[in-house]
């Protein structure tokens, strides 16, 4: 093995070469530094692997023989290993990715990015505290003359400044280190960090106050909140190469070098560190939430992971063995995302986060964008989820729940700047300036994906090994869904057709596992997915991230149902969520819309995360049927939780307000997939809920009394706003609010019928759903818009989708002889046993409200009067008329015999409720208090329909068809078709009668929430006034604050 | 009235007051005058009604009689003023500014009568008559009774009787 | 199963008594109201008259299917509502054909003509038509809420959906109606019924002054017929509702034929003294005044 | 032509343009049929007393006569009794009483009106005015014989007629359908040419299809 010495000696030499070479040399230089770079990195890595394959100790190594500080004394062990090939690879990538500007800048500056490298491994690799402030000199010396060397590039006096900021700033913490150093060798008359902590410095007189130096010094170079105003300056104004390197490398160093820090402090420590982290975490989020300079934010994002790893270092007492997986999760992530974005960086001219637009163009560019920050947020596969998961396990086992809190909270902040961002760089207007798509940076862009999907597969073995968890990189669906990426450049309809039969073919194989409940919603998640999928098959082209989208959702959607452990649970749930936001980001619109889904998504994911976290109370294994076996007083907290977290999947009211949009706004066949089936995750999860935790009593509130009264204003206030939007898709959306109000509270009733109901509604609502968002958006698509009173009198021209949407109306209203009445029925069956006779007012009230907006849909869209440029519409695309034409099919047979599904999914039922199922003798339908037969009333009303039909053929024979001015208008003739179409604000008496029950209440509690976060970042923001002395002061406030905080508690 | 009549004279160059009852009055008005006469009324005197603008055609005389007539509310008296315009090419200032309703008078005038009054809204719009292609039927130029009988057919046998001498005929057949 | 096919004349002879009494009902209806304002009224045989001049017209039009659709699927409506439901209590010819549903898929049935009959106006084109439904449907929806919680009351006292054993629970004396067991249900019910019965003070659907005269602008000849049809035989069909769940059914033709004359009787009643109500004004009442009836009813079951 | 009724280019969603021609687009332009009568004559008989009995009088009202239709409903006459109702569309009257004077305006509208009335369907002239032009007989914009437009079936004179002459002239009107004499619309129909010649001759704007179905 290589010496690790040999990673600062190769530096050196190579840094004094450099400056024998003559200026002119400098592509020789460049090449010197590379190599040297990449020397470098071999050592560090053939450690590393060393360290992986075998057993090995980590070596200690002291050159000179001697002990410091007249030598240097170095450790080489698994994290040094890793830490230093993290930091020389980015020093080697970035170097790669500043080609240019290092060319320029000649061999000074090569020669300083090598000692700036090789100052930041030292620091992982030192073990004596003089030579951790020896490299700390270097390392800040070392970036403050790359920033003032790279000041003639840009020559706008803010690099001088920011470097001079830096440079007073950091000497001002060496001073403390220093000083702190020399106290310490004093007591202790040792340097060695393990030695110091074995002699338990912090207990010798005096020895406090030396750790606290050292102790802030080391703090303040991880730059916490608020003492960080300087290094904000320099992410603003370096090469974005460089910030990377400052980012991922030097954060990275300085971490590592807290935690041997905090080993010699010892736990009494661990309460501060733990404390400027959160801290840290919170504050920088929210001050990152109102950026708009691209390099600030990334700053402002790197601070807040620092700041979360410093929780994760403070709280070792309780992580123990994992802090390493867990704080190296979120390492691994944030360095290579982070680095990955500021080479991202260094290709987009414009500064402003809209000019990230330009990457559009680049479908390989969006993936590493997206790649980076699902990795930021946390979202599985990558390593920070599994960090997430278990810190978030931990730290409920241990009751930390403020803490655990926070950190949630946090996280939702910054996954919102972040897919803010991303939803600018899919819908915001493209700058002119195009990418720079420079091999060599793009490269190291490249370079960054790999290693985030290479950390991912890593830590997913890693997470086998530790806990006996799967690895999610190697779940099928997933593998499935994410082989769509490789075959994005194929034509549209292969890819479809691909998926279909991946659809099929995975029910195929599982449909076995699966028991009559999970097998309803197995059918529709799958069979129903590929049946909307044929809708997909109208579409041209290639339809680059479609696919990938859609069966990440589906993936997500199909391991949801086989998930038996929280884990597996909630990874699907994370999966299907980020899909479906992909999906629904594509509409034309739906830029805001998509924020707010993934905002509620995220942050009812995390309640969830939170709820199982909690349930487990520390188990590392947790599964799904064990959530019944919770007692008081945790068990209604986790349902509670729970609870929150699949209804706002389902926008139960109060979380509903990102339905609409998002499902309006959603593309043609997007809006059934995302209406017709996602949203039944949602009440998968709460079935999921109620079967294991039944009833549960939370300080006096029975909670499915709750959701009993919840699914009823639901029902209502959803039915309600729909009869009076304009939107046909808003209107289909806000119905589909109110259809899963129906269903939430069948399944609140807690009986047998209650959930035989809210099955039905499942199926029910699926179909029809589906089949209307087909319909409107496929003539949508034909007129160009939605507006309803825009249309009018495509009856003829439009005639499938007429018959597709009058079978729909007719179904979703519940109306006999089709199968929506035996839903009504069901219902009705299943209230005369609830004690729970108020919220059922509600939903009477509720019911005939839905025939309003109902019948507004057919009217103004098919009858009515037909305008003048719709005169030569033709009838929607094939493939979107047949999958109606399918769901009529459909439709039809489930109103024929019901007992089809209902009846397996009925004496399923059994089991859990056994009380109250129906009886199905033959043909009729039997309950404890009525009887249905759909067959007879099928007949009966056919013949009838079909008697009085013939007749009026007969009488009407000769009947003279005339065109649509042919009205008697009192004996005017109409003017224009426009005028003569009674459509916009349809129900205005309805508005006059009961429009306050429409205030947009919950839309402005919502709006004010995000508002005063805003506000909050903005006010936090007059604290960085750019001027270094005002930084200085923040830094000495932090340096008090944490004295007294820290002094405080010792003895 | 014939205060009124004297504070008016002061400022414009009417004509002679005709009085037809204490309340109501009519005065001459050159054309010129109108308007400031009209908004003085309006303004100073009270005279916020605008009961009625209508025309008389004095064929003649070779002129229109534009009579504008006025309402005080509180004084209860009602002033008309006349103007009078040359029969050829009769054209008027619209005074649809000073009363909106006016609007609506100078398009029956325009349509009956065929004077015009430029800038007053929807002025060329049909009015009550639809698709009407002769001369404007209020004038006295226009011969109502050939225009009917050339337009709407006669039932044959229809008879016309003086109503004063028919009733007296058949009160009266022995002729007292 | 096996069918027994003696239903099908049994209905028939419901639908065709149900018929000629709905024609003579009405017209006896107006008659009353017309006595009240001190005429005639017309010959009580007028609306057969009106019928068969109606299939009599010799020429009509037709706007399109549904226009065509429409007057089909309302008398389907009517004359399914009439058949799903028992008419005479204890006689199995006049079951009719109720064991298909229960009291849901009456109480459901009723939209059938409704939705349809919308439908057919909307396809006329006629604006008119488009402003009578939106009243209709929003009106219908305050109006069907205190009858939906009577129901449910009802439901719950009885314990069964079934109105055949509804009516059964009634049976043995006058003091065992529902009348009388249930007073809040029964009067949050005929408020209810009120607002179903098209007639004032919840008329502003059809507004004859106002808007030519809603939804049927455009219909007739034999569509207007076969509305005419449905107006003697709807109204019957739903009072056979309010009779058997609230009025302890009919064991007889004539008990039936006086039970039917006297709900319809309250409904006309009422008309007559009252003027018309805006919709906003007629959904407020039902609020107000008829729902919390019904709530009491169903709190108090 | 109203500019409404122009041809027009408009563009549709798919950006294609076409020309829009409202008289073929947006209004029937098939003739009126004459309808004899078909069915057997008992059956036509019971067709013709219903028709008699059932008259449904379109609540339209053209001069000053409309004023003396209006007493047919009180108490004092109650037309009910004798099977006569008002409705408010013509679709579903049979009978339009030209009630007074008819400007040409006015005709115009009810031309519209009785067109859009269903086979069979009947004229009724209420007062001298219909029948020569009564006291208007020299105005410019009336009209002196309401059969060179619309095919009467029957005159009510007087000016005004009582509301006893009206039932008397109503009872007439159901003798003249009993009689199956009352066949005004298949005459309209016969002779649409000469109806519509007479109509555009005093109609200059004419702005509609040449029948209003």
């Amino acid at each position: 093995m290589v010496s690790p010495l040999y990673i600062i000696a190769v530096a050196l030499v190579a840094a004094f070469l450099l400056g024998l070479l003559k200026e002119e040399r400098r592509g020789l230089a460049y090449s010197v530094t590379l190599v040297t770079l990449a020397l470098m990195s071999w050592i560090s890595a053939n450690w590393l692997w060393l360290f992986i394959s075998t057993d090995a100790v980590p070596v200690e190594i002291y050159t000179a023989g001697t002990a410091p500080p007249f030598a240097i004394n170095l450790r080489m062990g698994l994290v040094e290993a890793a830490l230093t090939l993290l930091i020389n690879l980015t020093g080697l990538i970035s170097g790669l990715a500043m080609k240019d500007s290092l060319l320029r800048q000649g061999r000074r500056a090569m020669a300083v990015w090598l000692v700036a490298v090789m100052a930041l491994s030292g620091i992982v690799l030192t073990r004596d505290m003089f030579n951790m402030f020896v490299f700390f000199e270097l390392a800040v010396i070392a970036t403050a003359g790359l920033v003032l060397i790279s000041e003639h590039i840009r020559n706008d006096g803010l690099t001088l400044a920011a470097g001079f900021k830096y440079m007073i700033t950091s000497q001002f913490i060496s001073t403390f280190l220093l000083i702190g150093i020399i106290f310490a060798y004093h007591a202790t008359g040792t340097l060695n960090i393990d030695g110091m902590a074995n002699t338990s410095l912090v207990l010798l007189n005096g020895g406090s106050i030396a750790f606290f130096l050292m102790f802030i010094a080391i703090i303040a170079e991880l730059k916490p909140f608020p003492a960080n105003g300087w290094a904000l300056d320099i992410y603003e104004s370096a090469d974005p190469a460089f910030s990377a390197l400052f980012s991922a490398a030097t954060g990275a160093a300085a971490l590592y070098a807290a935690d041997k820090l905090l080993l010699i402090g010892g736990a009494e420590w661990l309460p501060i560190a733990t404390g400027i982290g959160i801290v840290t975490f919170v504050a920088a989020n929210l001050l990152a939430l109102p950026q708009t300079h691209d390099r600030r934010l990334l700053g402002y994002s790197s601070i807040a992971q620092t700041g979360l790893i410093l929780v994760v270092l403070g709280q070792r007492d309780i992580l123990g063995e994992h802090t390493l997986f867990i704080a190296g999760g979120l390492l691994l992530s944030h360095a290579v995302a982070k680095a990955g974005l500021f080479w991202l960086s260094g290709l987009v001219a414009g500064r402003e986060l809209n000019a990230w637009a330009a990457l559009r163009s680049h479908p390989l560019l969006v993936f590493a964008f997206v790649t980076f920050i699902c990795m930021l947020t946390g979202l599985p596969p990558f390593p920070g989820f599994y960090a997430k998961w278990e810190l978030i396990h931990l730290l409920a086992g241990e009751g930390r729940i403020a803490l655990l809190g926070l950190i949630l909270f946090s996280a939702l902040i910054e996954a919102g700047y972040l897919f803010r961002w991303f939803g600018y760089v899919m819908k915001r207007e493209s700058p002119a300036e195009p990418v720079d798509t420079a091999p060599h940076k793009t490269a190291a862009v490249l370079v960054a994906v790999i290693a985030a999907w290479g950390l991912s597969f890593l830590w997913g073995e890693l997470a086998g090994a530790l806990f006996g968890r799967g690895n999610i990189l190697l779940a099928l669906p997933l593998l499935f869904a994410l082989s769509f990426l490789l075959l994005d450049p194929l034509p549209a309809w292969l890819k479809n057709t691909l998926a279909i039969a991946g659809m099929v073919a995975w029910f195929y194989l599982t449909y076995t596992e699966y028991d009559p409940l999970r097998m309803i919603f197995a059918a529709i998640f799958l069979i129903g997915g590929a049946l909307t999928l044929l809708a997909s098959y109208h579409a041209h082209g290639k339809r680059i991230g479609f696919y990938p989208s859609a069966m990440l959702m589906y993936a997500g959607l199909a391991m949801l149902i086989r998930a038996t452990s929280t884990f597996d649970f909630f990874v699907a749930w994370e999966l299907l969520t980020v899909g479906s936001y992909f999906l629904i980001l594509r509409g034309k619109h739906s830029e805001p819309h998509a924020l707010s889904y993934i905002l509620f998504s995220l942050g009812g994911a995390f309640m969830i995360l939170a709820g199982f976290a909690l349930a487990a109370q520390g188990a590392p294994h947790f599964s799904l049927a064990s959530l019944q076996e919770l007692a008081q007083p945790l068990a209604p907290w986790v349902f509670l939780l729970l609870a929150i977290g699949f209804m706002t999947k389902t926008a139960a009211i109060g979380l509903h307000i990102w339905l609409p949009g998002a499902h309006a706004e959603a593309e043609t066949d997007v809006s059934p997939m995302v209406s017709g089936i996602l949203l039944k995750a949602g009440l998968y999860g709460l079935i999921m809920l109620l079967l294991t935790m039944g009833r549960q009593n939370f300080y006096g509130v029975d909670l499915v009394n709750a959701m009993l009264w919840i699914g009823a204003i639901t029902a209502l206030i959803g039915n309600l706003l729909a009869i009076f939007q304009e939107d046909a898709k808003r209107l289909l959306a806000y119905s589909s609010i109110g259809q899963m109000g129906y269903a939430m509270f069948g399944l609140a009733l807690m009986n047998h019928l209650g959930w035989l109901m809210a099955l039905m509604f499942v199926i029910n609502h699926y179909v029809y759903k589906s089949m209307l968002f087909l319909a409107v958006g496929g003539v949508a698509k034909r007129t160009g818009t939605r507006e309803m009173y825009r249309m009018g009198g495509l009856i003829t021209l439009m005639p499938l989708s007429f018959i597709a949407t009058l079978i729909g109306i007719i179904a979703v209203s519940g109306v006999p002889p089709l199968s929506g009445f035996g839903g009504r029925w069901i219902f009705y069956n299943a209230i005369l046993t609830s004690e729970a006779r108020l919220p059922m007012i509600i939903l009477f009230l509720a019911g005939p409200i839905a025939f309003l907006y109902l019948f507004r849909l057919i009217y103004t869209i098919f009858l009515g009067q037909l305008k003048d440029e719709f005169r030569r519409v033709k009838e929607a695309p094939f493939w979107i008329i047949l999958p109606q034409m399918i769901y009529v099919a459909i439709l039809l047979v489930v109103a024929v015999v019901p007992g089809l599904v209902l009846r397996h999914v009925d004496a399923y039922l059994d089991q859990f409720f056994p009380n109250g199922g129906l009886s199905w003798d033959g043909m009729i339908i039997t309950s404890d208090f009525g009887y249905w037969n759909p067959i007879a009333i099928m007949i009966i009303v056919g013949v009838i329909f079909m008697t009085l039909f013939s007749w009026l053929l007969f009488v009407n024979r000769r009947a003279q068809k005339v065109k649509q001015f042919n009205i008697v208008f009192s004996a005017e003739r109409p003017f224009r078709p426009e005028t003569t179409h009674f459509a916009w604000n349809f129900f205005a008496p309805y508005r006059k009668a009961l429009g306050f029950l429409t205030l947009p209440l919950v839309t402005l509690f919502w709006s004010t929430m995000t508002d005063f976060l805003h506000t909050a970042g903005d006010l936090t923001r007059r604290f960085y006034t750019g001027n270094g002395q005002t930084y200085a002061y923040h830094l000495l406030g932090f340096v008090i604050i944490v004295y007294l905080f820290g002094m405080g508690i010792q003895p | 009235m014939r205060e009124l009549h004297t504070r008016l004279k002061q400022l414009f160059p009417l004509g002679e007051l005709t009085e037809q009852r204490p309340d109501l009055a009519f005065v001459t008005v050159p054309a010129a005058f109108l308007r400031p006469t009209l908004l003085h009324l309006r303004d100073r005197e009270g005279f916020t009604h605008l009961v009625l603008l209508t025309a008389v055609d004095w064929l003649e005389e070779g002129q229109f009689q534009l009579t504008y007539l006025l309402t005080n509310r509180h004084a209860a008296t009602t002033l008309g003023l006349r103007v009078m315009l040359p029969r050829e090419d009769a054209r008027m200032e619209s005074i649809h500014e000073v009363w909106p309703t006016a609007a609506t008078y100078q398009r029956e005038l325009r349509e009956m009568f065929g004077i015009d009054f430029p800038g007053s809204p929807r002025l060329h719009e049909e009015f009550i008559l639809e698709g009407w292609n002769d001369i404007p039927p209020y004038r006295r130029d226009f011969d109502t009774l050939k225009y009917a009988r050339e337009s709407y057919n006669e039932r044959p046998g229809r008879e016309t009787h003086d109503p004063a001498t028919h009733m007296k005929q058949k009160l009266y057949p022995g002729g007292a | 199963m096996t069918f027994d096919w003696m239903k099908i004349p049994y209905a028939l002879l419901t639908l065709f008594i149900v018929f000629n009494f709905g024609l003579l009902l009405t017209a006896f209806i107006a008659k009353i109201g017309a006595r009240a304002g001190r005429r005639h009224g017309i010959p009580i045989w007028q609306n057969y008259i009106d019928l068969i001049k109606n299939y009599g017209q010799r020429s009509s039009i037709t706007h399109g299917v549904m226009f065509y659709l429409g007057p089909v699927f309302r008398l389907t409506g009517g004359v399914g509502l009439l058949l799903f439901v028992p008419t005479i209590y204890g006689s199995e010819m006049f079951s009719n054909l109720s064991f298909a549903g229960d009291l849901i898929l009456a109480l459901y049935f009723v939209f059938f003509g409704t939705l349809g009959m919308a439908l057919g106006a909307g396809e006329s084109g006629h604006p008119h038509a488009a402003i009578g439904i939106t009243r209709g449907l929003a009106q219908v929806t305050a109006a069907e809420l205190p009858l939906a919680l009577a129901v449910f009351a009802v439901a719950l006292q009885y314990q069964t959906l079934s109105v055949t054993e509804i009516v059964a629970a009634q049976q043995g004396g006058m003091m065992n109606w529902t009348m009388f067991t249930n007073p809040l249900a029964v009067a949050a019910a005929m408020l209810a019924f009120l607002g179903s019965m098209m007639r004032p003070p919840f008329d502003v659907v059809l507004a004859p002054q106002e808007i030519p005269i809603g939804p049927p602008t455009e219909y007739h000849s034999a569509y207007l017929a076969l509305m005419q049809t449905n107006r003697a035989i709807f109204p019957i069909a739903k009072i056979v509702i309010y009779m058997n769940l609230f009025f302890g059914g009919a064991t007889s033709w004539p008990e039936f034929a006086v039970k039917v004359f006297l709900i319809y009787l309250f409904s006309a009643f009422v008309g007559v003294c009252f003027p018309r109500f805006r919709v906003e004004q007629s959904i407020r009442w039902f609020l107000i005044w008829a729902v919390p009836l019904g709530v009491l009813s169903i709190l108090w079951v | 032509m109203k500019e409404e009724l122009l041809k027009r280019v408009v563009k549709g969603p798919d950006g294609v343009e076409f020309e829009v021609e409202p008289l073929r687009d947006y209004y029937c332009e098939a003739p009126p049929a004459v309808h004899p009568p078909v069915y057997a004559k008992i059956v036509e008989d019971l067709f013709n007393w219903a028709r008699s009995q059932s008259i449904w009088i379109l609540g339209f009202g053209t001069g000053c006569g409309a004023i003396e239709m209006r007493p047919l409903m009180t108490p004092r006459f109650d037309a009910y009794r004798y099977g006569i109702q008002w409705r408010p569309t013509p679709r579903q009257a049979n009978l339009l009483v030209i009630s007074g004077y008819l400007s040409v305006k006015t005709l115009k509208r009810a031309i519209r009106a009785y067109e859009q009335m269903q086979n069979p369907k009947y004229v009724v002239g209420l007062g001298s005015c219909t029948i020569n032009g009564g006291m208007y007989w020299d105005s410019y914009n009336t009209i002196k014989r309401l059969d060179d437009y619309l095919p009467v079936d029957l005159y009510i004179t007087g000016c005004m007629p009582r509301p006893e002459a009206l039932l008397a002239g109503f009872e007439d009107l159901k003798k003249l359908i009993r009689a199956g004499k009352a066949e005004g619309a298949n005459q309209y129909a016969e002779n649409f040419d000469w109806y519509k010649t007479n109509q555009k001759r005093v109609i200059h704007d004419w702005d509609m299809p040449d029948y209003n179905w």
